[in-house]
């Protein structure tokens, strides 16, 4: 990734003021006039009194957005301001928000089936996307409810509209993954090379300064070479980038924050990440240009080749859990980080590494980025591409290291669950409230995701440690090394869960749980190692810096 | 300069966003089984036959298949065959989908599209002198074996309209993946070792033949 | 936990297995450290993990369970083959003897591998420049695969094949050295002797087999028994042997077979008159002498023993007996005279396998085994020390030229020592501290045997009285009890005959009289016990037994005189009471000569070395010589005994004066008759008194002992030592002449008779094969061929216009064809329209459904 | 119209088998000819695992049958691929046309 930056200095703050503007202008009247049009036909076809309700609700609700996006327009200084200053208390607070978030709206979710699924309602009416579920019912099931959240909950008795907020959601988690990892990574390369990494867009440390270029590629000219494949040159970059966003759908957040829950998820997943292959290669060839081929030759092989033993690692935990279900695997990691899959038996945490390794070639990371790689190849792949179509590679391949980072904390690395076992904590009791505490102090999106950030940061970290190697010692590293390497563990894994169930059935478990708890020992001294690095680091990040000159920045 | 580009290409990007979406929307294969919970039990599929969703699907995605295998027959490029046979491919597996077979659409995804296809690519990448050769075929050939073709485009459709297949069954709806694994290992173990030998011959025999000539 | 300890048994067979393979496959590969380091991981450590599992947790397995264990074990046992209702079974024999054999062979094994490593890099054995070092250690895993596969085979078919596979890597490793001259011959010879003993074994099993009907080693026993009660098939009054036509009077029968599995024993385990072999079979390296011929290769013989102890009669045990004795004492003289460090040992071997062969023989069952084990660590520490002095000498094994190597391997010197009194039965006699008493190895299991053998050969007459006809009521024991005046003069036969006498139908009255007299008998036998006051545990028992007249089957009670078990001749006590004597001379005087005094040959001296990697099996196994003698083993075995040795006809007896067994008569510990407190006086200092002499004679090197050699009696003794009582003189002229005689009359007759039928034959096929090649050949059939080929070519020239080579024609073709016949078949039934049908069921049909 | 039944796969098999046909007839590309034996085999498997949802017994034969096929095909294409790269070393061409001659 080339490095770029644009002052966001104020001479350009009016006209994204503007911009801003119009799309929160358009968006508000969007759904107003969805609201009211929604009501209209409602009230055209069987009379029910919601619609003048809605009728009313549409209109208050664009005047609220209007009023809101004017405010917020006029106040941007003072947001502008305090974002500077908190701006860090502000990215922690939206990764807990958004987990909170995603745990608030699971529970309405269920709260919802439930009230479908109330004994007072025919059930077999809701199989059925019209949805019949009045308004009188859902005030005779919940009578305390103001009669605007009996309007707001009748809404969501349709399927269609759980699964537009879920793709909303799935999206806005996307865009959110790649544009701060970026952040992050250029961040992480700074401190590795001894320097800062970007640090005047958005004042604090630089945050805003991947929305600044992504605001930039937006605009930027899509240009297309003379002699492309032009319709495959175009098909090419959707093609990386959706199955990656499909890959989100059958992607478990948590036992609940799972948009569908399939038999065969993992599997699906990793079709998906097979698909983003083929809009690599016809990236590569549609460009005309022989990087670019050469680029996707490497792609291919590489994708290929580690697919093998990726699936191969992949199904180890399958076979120690029983199920192809991701939701049943991570059920079957309750407990504590001793009973996560990498801690289990020897052959599943060297499953594991191999796992992540082969991982990191499915990206297309380093020490695996062959198809990209800037110095021979000029980029490889995406030579020919630029603006807002180069964006949608990168949002493909930063998604892709998030899910695949997913794949290995829910198939090794225990999931949703806490390293806290969840007998510490039992006392709570069943309420709402404990519900929500459990799920977010024991096993709750946030510590899956605190898990998968923690991945992310290995392979960042890993980039800019280990330079690139060759494309036969990549091949090599697959076909020599990984390979037989996952087939020996497949073939012990299985005789360890056949031999700990026999020991295990004998009432013997000396050995397995022994191992168990030193593999989960040295998981616990490697992340308590990392931590002390860490700290250490953290105290002496002047003299770790160098001669660097930080005072003088802005917001260092 | 930069603001008239801006004008230009805000309109593009917007289209280009809603395509996005509406590509990750309409793609979702799963969106097959959306008239059910979201939460579903494995072992389960939630599929209601004859809803008018399904029918939606069935001829969104048939249509999509019918059209990209004609994308094939039409194509000059090798390339573009094997994007539209992509297409192909990924209709046919969601068809799977809607025929509650979850774990063959997976598998064609998987080892047709991951696979297969990227294998093909492959072959073409290394087998052309030029991007851009193509061999035409002469207009006699391409008229008889249309002719041909429709021919057996009729033939099998009367045979489909003539036959009564009777009332279906309805047990097979779902598709437990353990059902298919203990089904494979106990009553399908012989084909299944044998396809396991037949593979590791493949292997050999692929590197084989396309090993390099030692000089 | 059963299938897992028993599969566990069974899986500790295929590291061995596997590395038998890899290393023959690819051995020279792996090259000569490595070749070394594999073997001993997966040849034989990895079975010694699982043997240490399966071992640790059987130890701490509580009695009922594991007899639940054994049986499930039993139960569990696969069909192999059938062949007509004869079945093969195979399956993991799980008891406490297999779990403790195995694990003594796991553990002994293991460190004679390790040894080896050292040991083997430190030769030369390259043969035409390549290093089989390699090869060494396949067959060491290979020996391991078939040492391990014959103790846990639960039937004698099983037994006897990896019986086979471990004779063959006996001539293997003996025969390892096969560029020498010396080597091969050994190997055969050992090999050659083995199946004379293994021809007596098959008869042996086929007598099992056909009588018995199964070859398993449960059912064998529970056949035999019910055989003996039913008085059927072995035990009829004649016995007819099939193809043969040869007719037994029943009990000769079984007594045959008794020794003929026992033969079998006799060739392992190189019992006289088939030890010959053992002594030559040194000529292999010195690991293999320790693994093999030490420590528990021969001691499969014993386990044999113990393991078909069930099917033995009185006579078959007597049998046992003598040739145990013969061996144990004569070998043990031969040792005395030998120079050879490890021939020495080699005779003490089989002086001390005779011992366990006649503690069999006695009935000492448990102290048999007791004695394997313990003899096992201690001779294999002593083979292995022999082989670090022989290895740290540069070859020289000639105890004559050594002396003095005390500090040059201090220790070698100590542990080999540690041997030398274990295997004297060094202990302080007649001493004890509680139930502890202080000795090594020898101490505990020599003097059990000779417990034993006292009780048998003195305190026999016990049974004379008492309880015999109490015990008459039990089990299978009743068929001799009342006719034993009427089979008198033959006692051997008596529980035949009187078996014959129940089974035809008598009298009622004579029946009752029968049975009064027993309970008379009975009461006697209590007044007897009570009066007395003794501890008569077995005679007591019998008559509380016999006088309730309850069935409850306690096994002390049984009466081994009257099944015909004698008292032991004196004589054979005292052979194994003067071995005793015996043992600890030539031991002390084999390290005396070789540690201590001066160097005699300084050459020898001034090379000598210790090597650092093949001191830790010594002192491993120091260790494990002075565990074995304490825990873990005996009371193991112990537990064994009851089912193991639960025979019909023989007992077997308990020589732990605190610890009756079950099923096996107690020792008679009655004060004046207490075989301990006897043994004490006899030969519990039997070890200072030879150590003694020893020191004596070759304190000041061999000047005495030349000097004995050369006066009168002794010469002629030593000559006749000197010449192993010329047994190979006699084998080589009664065999070796004798084969050369049989073979010059059969080449006569290959000659003069064979020859001549096949010379006039093969004339006569020349004269007919000349015929039918020029007429029937080139006229018939070949014109009938040319015309088929003709023909085909013909054809071949028609079909080949069609194959274009273009693919697309032929798919063209295909697809065609296909159309026009499912056209030709769509036209031909249907008259109606085939599209109103398509759109009838898409649901575009105007017709409406 | 809207409920989908087994002629509605049914047909829909038989256009991707004769688009496969036609395929197969028409492209002189070897790897072409690769395509069209692919979507032949995609329409078999249609075929088959409609018949299983249809009229199965619940056993899911077609399902596994059809398993079998991708396995199947699998196998052919890599193989394929790999007389295809052969061919084009020995003709320098992947034009089948050229590779008339019955001798290697």
């Amino acid at each position: 990734m080339s490095q770029f930056s644009v002052p966001w200095t104020s001479r350009y703050l009016p006209s994204a003021n503007v911009f801003v503007r119009n799309m929160l202008l358009l968006s508000a009247l969007l759904a107003g006039g969805l609201i009211a049009g929604a009501a209209i036909t409602r009230y055209y076809f069987d009379g029910h009194p919601l619609a003048s309700f809605l009728l009313i609700l549409g209109p208050a609700v664009t005047l609220a957005g209007l009023l809101g996006l004017a405010v917020a327009v006029k106040a941007w200084r003072l947001i502008e301001a305090s974002l500077m200053r908190f701006a860090f208390f502000i990215l922690i607070g939206a990764v807990v928000g958004v987990s909170v978030g995603v745990f608030a709206g699971a529970l309405f979710f269920e709260w919802i089936q439930a009230l479908i699924t109330h004994p007072a309602n025919d059930p077999t009416r809701f199989a059925y996307f019209g949805g019949e579920l009045m308004l009188s019912e859902i005030a005779q099931a919940c009578p305390n409810l103001p009669r605007l959240v009996h309007g707001a909950v009748w809404l969501f008795q349709f399927p269609l509209v759980r699964d537009l907020v879920n793709v909303g959601i799935v999206f806005g988690w996307i865009n959110v993954v790649p544009a701060y990892m970026i952040w992050w990574e250029r961040k992480i390369a700074g401190r590795i090379q001894s320097r800062l990494g970007p640090m005047r867009v958005g004042r604090w440390h630089g945050w805003a300064q991947t929305v600044a270029d992504g605001v930039k590629l937006i605009f930027k000219e899509d240009l297309i070479p003379e002699g492309a494949d032009k319709p495959l040159f175009k098909v090419a970059a959707y093609l990386a980038f959706v199955p990656v966003v499909l890959a989100f759908v059958a992607l478990p957040f948590g036992a609940t924050y799972v948009f569908r829950e399939m038999d065969v998820a993992l599997v699906f997943i990793l079709s998906m990440m097979g698909i983003e292959v083929v809009g690599v290669i016809l990236a590569g060839w549609a460009s005309n240009n022989k990087w670019s081929v050469y680029g996707a030759m490497r792609e291919a092989c590489q994708m290929v080749a580690y697919e093998i033993p990726m699936g191969l690692a992949l199904v180890l935990p399958v076979i120690a859990a029983g199920s192809l279900n991701l939701t049943h695997i991570v059920d079957s990691q309750t407990g504590g980080w001793f009973s996560w899959m990498a801690f289990r038996n020897p052959f599943l945490f060297a499953g594991f590494v191999c796992y992540y390794v082969a991982s990191l070639a499915s990206c297309k990371r380093a020490p695996f980025d062959l198809p990209e790689s800037e110095s021979e190849l000029v980029a490889g792949f995406h030579t020919e591409y630029s603006g807002f179509r180069w964006c949608l590679f990168f949002f493909g391949e930063y998604a892709a290291m998030f899910v695949v980072s997913a794949l290995a904390v829910i198939l090794y690395l225990g999931g949703w669950h806490s390293f806290i076992p969840p007998s510490w904590v039992s006392g709570l009791g069943e309420g709402v409230a404990a519900r929500a505490i459990s799920g977010l102090l024991v096993s709750g999106p946030l510590w899956f995701i605190v898990k998968c950030v923690f991945l992310l940061y290995v392979q960042l970290w890993l980039r800019w440690t280990l330079p690139r190697i060759r494309i036969d010692q990549v091949l090599y590293a697959c076909v020599q090394v990984l390979l037989p390497l996952t087939m020996l563990l497949l073939v012990g894994n299985t005789l360890w869960v056949w031999a700990d169930e026999a020991w295990t059935s004998s009432g013997w478990s000396g050995l397995s749980s022994m191992l168990n708890w030193s593999l989960g020992g040295i998981g616990v001294l490697f992340m308590a190692g990392f931590f002390a690095i860490a700290v250490y680091g953290f105290y002496h990040r002047r003299r770790l810096v160098g001669t660097l000159v930080i005072d003088p920045l802005p917001a260092a | 300069m930069l603001d008239s580009g801006c004008r230009v290409l805000k309109g593009r990007v917007i289209l280009r966003l809603l395509l996005i979406a509406s590509l990750g929307f309409v793609a979702l294969p799963a969106l097959a089984q959306a008239q059910a919970a979201p939460r579903v039990e494995p072992g389960v599929v939630y599929a209601t036959p004859g809803g008018w969703f399904e029918a939606a699907m069935f001829y969104v995605f048939g249509g999509l298949a019918i059209a990209s295998a004609l994308g094939v027959c039409v194509s000059r490029s090798v390339v573009r065959m094997a994007t539209w046979l992509f297409f192909a491919l990924g209709a046919v597996s969601i068809l799977y989908f809607l025929l509650a077979a979850t774990f063959l659409a997976a598998i064609q995804l998987i080892v047709y599209v991951g696979g297969v296809l990227i294998l093909l690519i492959f072959g073409v990448m290394l087998t052309s002198q030029s991007a851009w050769v193509r061999f035409t075929p002469t207009r006699t050939n391409l008229a008889v074996a249309s002719l041909i073709c429709v021919g057996l485009l009729i033939c099998l459709m009367s045979v489909l309209a003539g036959t009564d297949f009777g009332p279906p069954s309805a047990t097979s709806i779902g598709t437990p993946v353990e059902a298919i694994g203990r089904r494979l290992l106990t009553h399908y173990l012989v084909p299944f070792e044998i396809a396991g030998v037949l593979l590791m011959i493949v292997m050999v025999g692929a590197a084989h033949l396309a090993r390099q000539e030692k000089n | 936990m059963e299938p897992f300890l028993s599969k566990l048994l069974a899986a500790s067979l295929i590291p061995p297995f596997l590395t038998f393979w890899i290393l023959v496959l690819w051995g020279p590969k792996i090259g000569k450290p490595r070749a070394g380091w594999v073997g001993l991981i997966g040849g034989m450590g990895l079975p010694l993990l699982l043997s240490t599992i399966v071992f640790v947790t059987w130890f701490f397995t509580g009695p009922e369970q594991r007899d639940a264990l054994t049986s499930a074990a039993q139960n569990s046992q696969v069909l192999w083959s059938q062949l007509g209702d004869f079945k093969v079974t195979f399956g993991v024999k799980l008891d406490s003897l297999t779990v403790a054999i195995h694990f003594m062979v796991c553990f002994i094994a293991f460190w004679i591998f390790f040894f080896s490593i050292g040991y083997m890099a430190g030769h030369s054995d390259c043969v035409h420049h390549q290093s089989k070092y390699w090869r060494f250690f396949a067959y060491l895993a290979l020996f391991g695969f078939s040492m391990l596969g014959l103790v846990i085979s639960p039937s004698l078919l099983f037994l006897f094949i990896f019986w086979e596979l471990v004779g063959l890597c006996s001539y293997l490793l003996i025969g390892f050295y096969f560029d020498t001259d010396y080597a091969p011959p050994a190997a055969m010879k050992a090999f050659i002797t083995n199946r004379v003993g293994d021809f007596g074994f098959i008869i042996g099993l086929g007598i099992v087999f056909t009588f018995l009907g199964t070859l398993d080693l449960e059912g064998a026993a529970a056949a035999f028994k019910t055989q003996l009660a039913a008085g059927t098939g072995l035990f009829a009054k004649t016995v007819s042997v099939p193809i043969l036509g040869w007719s037994f009077s029943g009990m000769t029968l079984a007594t045959l077979m008794g020794i003929g599995l026992f033969c079998g024993a006799m060739g392992k385990s190189a019992q006289f008159p088939l030890h010959v072999w053992l002594p030559d079979a040194m000529a292999g390296p010195t690991p293999v002498s320790a693994l093999i011929h030490a420590a528990t290769m021969v001691a499969a013989g014993v386990y044999l023993v113990a393991r078909v102890f069930r099917l033995l009669t009185p006579d078959a045990q007597m049998f046992v007996a003598v040739i145990g004795c013969i061996t144990l004492t004569f070998m043990a003289l031969i040792a005395i005279v030998q120079t050879d460090i490890k021939k020495c040992l080699a005779y003490s071997t089989l002086s001390q396998l005779g011992y366990m062969i006649f503690g069999m023989g006695v009935g000492a069952w448990t102290a048999a085994l007791f004695h394997l084990v313990t003899h096992a660590f201690f001779k294999a520490m002593l083979f292995l020390g022999s082989g670090q002095v022989i290895e740290g000498c540069h070859h020289v094994q000639d105890m004559r030229r050594m002396g003095g190597l005390k500090s040059k391997m201090p220790v070698t010197c100590w542990t080999f020592f540690i041997g030398v009194l274990a295997i004297a039965g060094t202990g302080i006699p007649g001493f004890h501290i509680g139930d502890l008493r202080f000795g090594l190895g020898g101490f505990f299991s020599k003097d059990e045997i000779l417990a034993v053998a006292y009780d048998r050969a003195f305190n026999w007459g016990r049974f004379e009285s008492g309880g015999e006809h109490a015990a008459a009521q039990n089990g299978g024991w009743q068929i001799a009890n009342s006719e034993r005046e009427e089979a008198s003069e033959s006692v051997s036969l008596a529980a035949f005959s009187a078996q014959h006498k129940t089974a035809q139908p008598k009298g009622a009255p004579e029946l009752a009289e029968q049975d009064a007299h027993a309970k008379q008998e009975g009461r006697t036998g209590e007044a007897n016990g009570h009066g007395a006051g003794t501890a008569q545990e077995a005679g007591g028992h019998g008559a509380e037994e016999g006088h309730g007249g309850a069935a409850a089957h306690h096994a002390s009670a049984k009466d081994p005189v009257a099944a015909g078990m004698k008292a032991l001749p004196k004589w054979m006590f005292l052979f194994a009471i003067i071995t005793a004597y015996i043992t600890p001379f030539y031991m002390f005087r084999a390290w005396w000569l070789t540690f201590m005094g001066k160097p005699r040959d300084p050459h020898v001296h001034e090379h000598a070395h210790e090597s650092k990697m093949m001191t830790l099996p010594l002192a491993v196994l120091a260790v494990g010589t002075l565990v074995a003698s304490y825990a873990l083993f005996r009371p193991m075995l112990a537990h064994a005994a009851p089912v193991a040795a639960d025979a019909p006809l023989v007992v077997a007896v308990d020589g732990e004066a605190h610890d009756p067994a079950a099923s096996l008569i107690a020792l008679d510990h009655s004060a004046d008759r207490n075989p301990h407190s006897k043994l004490v006086t006899i030969v519990g200092f039997s070890f200072l008194v030879g150590f003694a002499v020893a020191w004596l004679v070759y304190r000041k090197g061999l000047g005495i002992a030349e000097r004995l050699k050369n006066t009168f009696p002794l010469n002629y003794l030593h000559t006749l030592l000197e010449h192993k009582y010329y047994f190979d003189e006699l084998y080589g002229f009664l065999w070796v002449r004798g084969c050369r005689g049989v073979a010059a009359v059969c080449g006569f007759i290959d000659t003069w008779v064979i020859d001549l039928v096949y010379n006039l034959l093969s004339s006569v096929t020349e004269r007919l094969a000349a015929f039918t090649g020029r007429v029937l050949d080139a006229q018939g059939v070949d014109g009938f061929v040319n015309g088929i080929s003709e023909t085909a070519d013909d054809l071949a020239e028609a079909l080949r216009r069609p194959q274009t080579g273009g693919i697309r024609k032929y798919v063209l073709w295909t697809v065609g064809i296909g159309t026009a016949v499912i056209a030709a078949f769509l036209l031909a039934p249907y008259g109606e329209s085939a599209w109103t049908v398509v759109a009838e069921r898409l649901g575009f049909g105007t017709h409406g459904g | 119209m809207l409920a989908i039944g087994l002629i509605h796969y049914l047909i829909i098999a038989a256009v991707l088998f004769c688009a496969g046909v036609f395929t197969m007839v028409t492209k002189r590309n070897a790897i072409g000819i690769l395509i069209g034996v692919e979507l032949v085999l995609n329409s078999a498997n249609v075929n088959l695992i409609a018949f299983d949802r249809y009229h199965g017994k619940g056993a899911m034969d077609g399902q596994i049958a059809a398993l079998f096929v991708i396995v199947l095909a699998a196998a052919e294409a890599a193989i394929a691929v790999a007389i295809c790269m052969n061919f084009y070393k020995n003709l320098v061409t992947v034009d089948v046309d050229q590779g008339d001659a019955l001798r290697g």
